[in-house]
């Protein structure tokens, strides 16, 4: 392949992903690039491109997508309007539920020890973070709850094994320094997280 | 030690953050000096203010049979039952930290829309086709009932015009026509000719019949039938004679 | 200035203009570059750096922001047919040619008991499923209205008579219809009958 041919790779590439509004699939890119080119490999050295620059190209969520570096975070916050973060309590709702998805409420109040406002829900359903996932068949077929592909887009998250082991939460206090990397968390390999 | 409970979430919150002050891996809890730290607490909190939640004093109580339980010698039993509640206890407070700890763990992650950001500006290739129809019939009907429904109900009431040849009217043809009558003839001849319909045809065929019947009860025309479902014959019924009558009209 | 602080500019602008929700003005970026820089100059150069790529910068209303190249976007246009909806009336309309087809507009009026406008019968003619059937021939000789091959089509239906029966849509099709039946009625060459 000559070098004009794999440089029109990667801008087809590079258009398909910049325009679309969701993650791209390597099932999308490969229809849209001729026969016989590997998208696979289009995309990693697209996203070896792109490593250095003011956006990157990330897997998240079962799909490709541009992403500014997590670096620029402190300075594109001046600038850009961001939301309001999620209270703690919310933020430990979350975490009940990515952990021990599909749950009911009363299982989240067992869990956390306390009854769970009204409003927590509120405002991780409104975030998109959450659904209903069915009813659960026990008396009062109470609602089952669980995260959204928005969760792991939000989180950058490519899915929910990528949430690290309870275990290692438990013992490795390293876990919790941020990490300015997007690289797949310790966890990636492992079984998705207990319930 | 005073512990101010209101910073905690319930009891259970007070029991981890007692268990985090023991300064151990969660895995090492001495669940009973948990316990007697947690009724301290809660001693102390009843000096202050008489009521408490129910659940703080539920907690308080369950945890002084588990103390009883813990404090019974080996090999016991009832030290067993209590051996595994501490247990199960262990466990929750660890299950509520690792709960805790995953919350961080996803607060110290970089978010999408608060750190990094997509395209504030999508471009939208997508064009949309609307030159197709989108038709079914179920909505056809739907439009078809909705249209006579809405007429049906606007038009004012009118008795159906009738559309059928009644016996009034059959009667009048049969007696004008049968007197020109010089032999047997179809009944179905006296039918007007301008029957569209095959319902039409028929009603009208029953109502001659049934004005045939009429006047042939008054003798003024005679018919017959040659055989069954054959046609019905009719001629005046102003001759004498009778023989070929059949009864099986 | 170094490379790498030259390097950091560009990133920095390059991550404004992709998450910006409006155009970036020259303003906007020269109060998120350090003091000094020129913001102008940054944006030409990176203009220059996209120039080959799969998405460009460009200037439009006052402001710079990212775009498709203007060669590959036809290959990612993508259409979506969205077939639309004929409104009530014309649906109206179009079913009572279909179930009293041959039939002229002051029947349909009569029929519908409200008035029809051109403009619905046009709708109809446009979208090719109704068709002249000849003239009626009373005074002012009407245009009788029939439906089309193109109309059975539409409709998945093999022949007219495919239909469902109006009888069997109808509970008292007579009390609900004045005898729009093409045939004559049957007095109509006779003395009247009385009803």
């Amino acid at each position: 392949m000559s070098d004009t041919d794999r440089e029109s790779l990667f801008r087809l590439a590079e258009a398909l992903i910049f325009a679309a509004t969701t993650p791209v699939t390597t099932r999308q890119l490969t229809q849209l690039l001729p026969d016989g080119a590997d998208a696979d490999a289009v995309l990693a050295q697209l996203r070896e491109r792109y490593a250095t620059r003011g956006v990157e190209l990330v897997e998240v969520g079962g799909g490709w997508q541009f992403r500014t570096a997590p670096d620029l975070a402190p300075k594109l916050r001046r600038v850009v309007q961001v939301p309001r973060r999620l209270p703690r309590v919310a933020m430990e709702t979350l975490a009940i539920i990515a952990y021990h998805q599909p749950v009911t409420r009363p299982e989240i109040e067992e869990l956390r020890g306390a009854s769970l406002g009204q409003g927590t829900l509120d405002q991780l359903l409104e975030a998109g973070l959450v659904a209903p996932r069915g009813r659960k068949e026990t008396p009062g077929r109470p609602t089952l709850w669980g995260t959204t592909p928005a969760f792991l887009s939000q989180f950058g998250l490519q899915q929910l094994r990528d949430l690290p082991r309870r275990e290692d939460l438990l013992v490795e206090p390293t876990l919790l320094t941020p990490q300015p990397d997007p690289a797949p968390p310790p966890a990636a390999a492992e079984p998705a997280p207990e319930s | 030690m005073l512990l101010r409970l209101d910073g905690f979430e319930g009891p259970l919150d007070l029991l981890l953050e007692l268990a985090r002050g023991q300064k151990l891996d969660l895995a090492k809890i001495s669940i009973l000096s948990l316990v007697d730290q947690y009724l301290a607490v809660i001693e102390g909190a009843r000096k202050i203010r008489l009521e408490l939640a129910a659940d703080w004093l539920v907690m308080a109580a369950w945890l002084t049979w588990l103390k009883s339980r813990l404090l019974l010698p080996k090999g016991h039993e009832a030290a067993e039952e209590g051996e595994s509640a501490a247990e199960i206890l262990a466990e929750r407070l660890r299950t509520l930290q690792a709960m805790r700890l995953a919350a961080a763990w996803l607060g110290a992650r970089p978010q999408l829309g608060h750190d990094i950001f997509v395209r504030g500006l999508p471009e939208d290739l997508v064009d949309t086709d609307r030159s197709k129809l989108a038709l079914d019939i179920p909505g056809l009907l739907r439009a078809y009932l909705a249209a006579m429904t809405r007429a049906g109900a606007r038009r004012q009431y009118r008795p159906a015009i009738l559309s059928v040849w009644t016996v009034k009217d059959a009667l009048t043809r049969l007696a004008l026509l049968v007197g020109n009558l010089p032999d047997w003839a179809s009944l179905e001849q006296f039918l007007p000719e301008t029957l569209g319909t095959p319902l039409q045809r028929r009603a009208a065929l029953s109502s001659t019949l049934l004005a045939g019947l009429e006047m042939a009860r008054g003798g003024a025309i005679r018919l017959r039938q040659e055989h069954d479902f054959g046609p019905i014959l009719v001629r005046r019924g102003d001759t004498d004679d009778l023989s070929d009558e059949r009864p099986n009209v």
